[in-house]
């Protein structure tokens, strides 16, 4: 049995994007911003995505820039906002839990003499609202805080610090990294006060290579990268039409039943959740438990084992995970989340993350909890470590 | 989570590590070992116990077990392979270089695994000679 | 009929590239950082691809480097070499007559205290060598100059700004914008002395929204974005998978068989070439003719009628077609490139570019040449201007 | 050869404008007209001249020409079909936004050829009030 349990990495495409797709590669592969009927035709599917994503978050269509990924969308939001409001202020906050997506962009802006305060979280992953109201200042203009973590699942309180923000003196735009949220927690621009908000077609089982950036009305922000001309002036460069398209089409699949695909993932959520602590001692999940907690996060440290080990384990039977473990890595540090809230390195080396999607079933997950105890049984029979030793 | 791999050819595993990572061998703890040594620890991700058995200063018997992955796995499979049946000083000369071409290869990320593996037979075989001199004089190198 | 003359915007993408993506959409669909096997199997596809590319323009494999796409490719060569040699030198080299998705990234360059020099180019749009021997000083660190020049074909002398730039003291980095080159006019690094040269898959019937840098071991080089993590440490962010395969079988398409697909282009330029100076009056060819000319490029102007007029009534017949004509923009102004030529602003207005690729047939070159000297008659017979004018 | 669009409304055209595009109205030369005048020039990339043919101050026949864009084309047309049946009073009257709504909206980067038509227009206009002028007096607003 195939059992696809790392949706958070990314997904498989929809046969519906696919089909979507098809024809924007064959007849309808015209470029966008030439005036011929090819290219009014690539132009009119670039404008009904915008629509597509622009409902299914409450914004305008004209405030959606399709980019290449969360990652350039999270790049051209920080650096972008930032360069443009430095007269302003060097002063931006976010946290210690964001995705390297974030992180990197934010060392960029450290070297370019910003300055950046990173927000402390709780054991489960929450950041401190006291922490963020007293870090503010009148050279603050950025927050850039994530909607649900990628590793643990944590649903920050992205409306709170909107109002938060909302209520300061002087704007301070606020950027959410949404990559981990959409399709799986409801999101509102509006009502949760968002300036500028990065999403990604592959973790919704839309095509790689695309994503978008929701950016309000008159958000002052300069490009980050440089080029060809393109329906958005801050992303040139040829527009991936074919992409642009399947990732609406992806949209539309998750959105058309919301409720009920969020439903689906968090009955097997708490189906893997509960199968895991009753058969498997010594465990540890990250991240809280019920509503905060995505419906798509599971995670767990297995004590006394190593990560890595129980990923190509699972592998090799079929399932397909992810680890907070490090043992592969350069520095040999595990997971910066897990440090963060607090999780010990040895425990933190045994972490694994099971991310669904709508498309996994009861059957996959039963599969899953046949499988990991035998695994974890294995690998502890032959760990140098006893249980109990932390 | 992403472990923040950055060049391909550092993180592919040969067909010789899968195999050993599915079925090792030597693992587990041996009953009276002649020497025990632990090298690694947990905090830092991999840690590796090693038990020799000595009779005539040749290895007759060599277990590990490992808290790591599938290359530290792997490592400690190969070294207490390529042990049994040497001479203490035929032993000591185990290089890195042949543990990991016994695995066809390691990934430049995981040459810290075969390290590991080396570091503990290198513990165990001095603490063997330690508690040896103890007793006779022994040649040293 | 339907026939498409603008492949030099983006080509329609080969049956073959989709078959080749297909399963990267849904069973490959993995993340290629990861080290389970779905992971793994998608990073020995975009290795494999990087052989290919390399292949075809004689690098090693690990000297690609996979893009969103020749502006992206263009603005990391010359942005990301320009700040890695910042302390050597500040003055750069390139044309008037290159491609936007070049001239934007100067013009960031020179606000962020770079000096950059364009070399003329003469009436067939050849660059100048002397004038770059004679601006070439010590702080030189960059010369970026085309291949082919995208809007009239001229095959600059590549190899011989090579052997200049090889030939000074101190190294003088060489990037070359490709894109219009590839899979067109035989390219080879180590011939031609380039460090980094720029490509693009929807050039040459692969998809959108993936191109590749060729960057010369050891070049120094800043990344320009920053991000999630990669294989290619230059480009953060998932790799897109689908699409980098889908680039190395439009290159294995190309390159297979070469010679010959290059022939079959030049011979239905030579004909659509003939069909118009035979059939229409009062027309001015742009670039060179014979062997410096890409076989893919034909550009005429029709004096006395405005391009964007010709191009929309060859739409309404069934065949794509681009304008040098700037009616349109807001700056009303023609091509920088006709105008570096020297073509008189009226006469530049009625600029139109055919671009070839080997999937265009002689029947419809025929067909081109029955439609178009109706249209220009016809839009001849509602101009205010004379014969004769210009 | 990349005209330097960037955004999307700005270039869209309606199907009142590719109508008269495809099958322009009132194109050529008019023999005998009251008046003719030309607006724009060549080496800006648009340029129209408007024939009107006048009778007791009501222009009977409007003819163009036009070297220029499809709007460009676009608007000569619903001008020259605006003004028939008008008294010149009525068509100095006429307004860039009529013009525009008469085509269904003209995209933004476009407007110029809207007022083009409109300049031309007024021009001609002008040109007859001050033939007349020398004749016998006429009201100028
Ligand atoms: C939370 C989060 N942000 C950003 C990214 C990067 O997105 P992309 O792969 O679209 O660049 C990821 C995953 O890859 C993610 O999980
Ligand atoms: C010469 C040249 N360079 C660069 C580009 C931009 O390439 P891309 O669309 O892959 O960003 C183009 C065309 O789009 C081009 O013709």
């Amino acid at each position: 049995m195939k059992v696809y349990l790392d949706n958070g990495t990314t997904t498989q495409v929809a046969e519906e994007v696919i089909d979507a797709m098809l024809p924007y590669f064959t007849e309808k592969f015209g470029h966008p911003i030439f005036v011929y009927s090819l290219g009014q035709e690539a132009a009119d599917a670039v404008e009904k995505t915008q629509e597509i994503i622009a409902k299914t978050i409450n914004a305008k269509p004209g405030e959606i820039i399709f980019t290449s990924g969360a990652t350039e969308s999270n790049d051209l939001a920080i650096r972008g906002i930032a360069y443009a409001n430095r007269e302003k202020g060097n002063h931006i906050i976010t946290t210690r839990v964001e995705n390297p997506s974030v992180l990197r962009v934010c060392e960029k802006l450290e070297r370019d003499g910003f300055r950046i305060d990173y927000l402390d979280v709780d054991p489960q992953g929450f950041v401190n609202l006291d922490q963020l109201q007293n870090l503010i200042n009148e050279k603050t203009i950025l927050v850039s805080v994530m909607h649900v973590n990628d590793e643990i699942g944590t649903i920050e309180p992205i409306k709170e610090i909107g109002k938060i923000l909302r209520e300061q003196k002087h704007k301070i735009y606020f950027h959410v990294n949404a990559a981990a949220s959409y399709a799986r927690v409801p999101i509102d621009v509006e009502r949760m006060s968002i300036d500028a908000m990065s999403i990604s077609a592959h973790k919704i089982h839309g095509p790689k290579g695309v994503g978008a950036l929701y950016l309000r009305e008159n958000t002052p922000i300069e490009p980050i990268t440089y080029g060809y001309i393109s329906l958005f002036k801050l992303k040139p460069g040829t527009e991936n039409v074919p992409a642009i398209v399947g990732f609406g089409k992806a949209a539309e699949l998750a959105f058309d039943g919301f409720e009920k695909n969020v439903e689906h993932m968090r009955k097997l959520r708490d189906k893997l959740m509960a199968g895991i602590e009753e058969k498997i001692q010594h465990v540890m999940l990250h991240g809280p438990r019920g509503d905060k907690r995505s419906p798509a996060n599971v995670n767990y440290s297995f004590k006394y084992v190593e990560g890595e080990s129980v990923l190509l384990h699972l592998d090799l039977n079929g399932i397909s995970v992810a680890t907070g473990s490090a043992c592969s890595t350069r520095k040999l540090e595990p997971s910066h989340v897990l440090t963060a809230i607090g999780v010990k390195p040895e425990v933190a080396h045994g972490a694994i993350r099971f991310t669904l999607s709508r498309y996994n079933t009861a059957e996959e997950i039963e599969y899953v909890l046949e499988v990991l105890p035998r695994v974890i049984d294995n690998l502890r029979k032959i760990s140098p470590i006893k249980p109990g030793a932390f | 989570m992403p472990v923040e791999y950055t060049e391909r050819s550092l993180l592919k595993y040969t067909q010789q590590v899968i195999e050993l990572f599915r079925n090792p061998k030597n693992v587990g703890e041996m009953e009276n070992p002649t020497v025990t040594a632990t090298e690694g620890d947990a905090q830092c991700g991999d840690m590796m116990q090693m038990s020799l058995k000595i009779e005539n200063d040749k290895i007759v018997d060599a277990k590990f077990l490992s808290f790591g992955c599938a290359a530290n796995i792997a490592t400690g499979s190969i070294v207490t392979e390529l042990v049994k049946g040497k001479t203490v000083d035929e032993a000591e000369k185990l290089s890195i270089k042949e543990i990991s071409s016994a695995l066809g290869g390691l990934p430049a990320l995981k040459m810290h695994c075969a390290v590991l593996a080396y570091k503990t037979l290198k513990k165990a075989i001095q603490e063997y000679r330690q508690k040896n001199v103890e007793g006779e004089k022994q040649p040293h190198t």
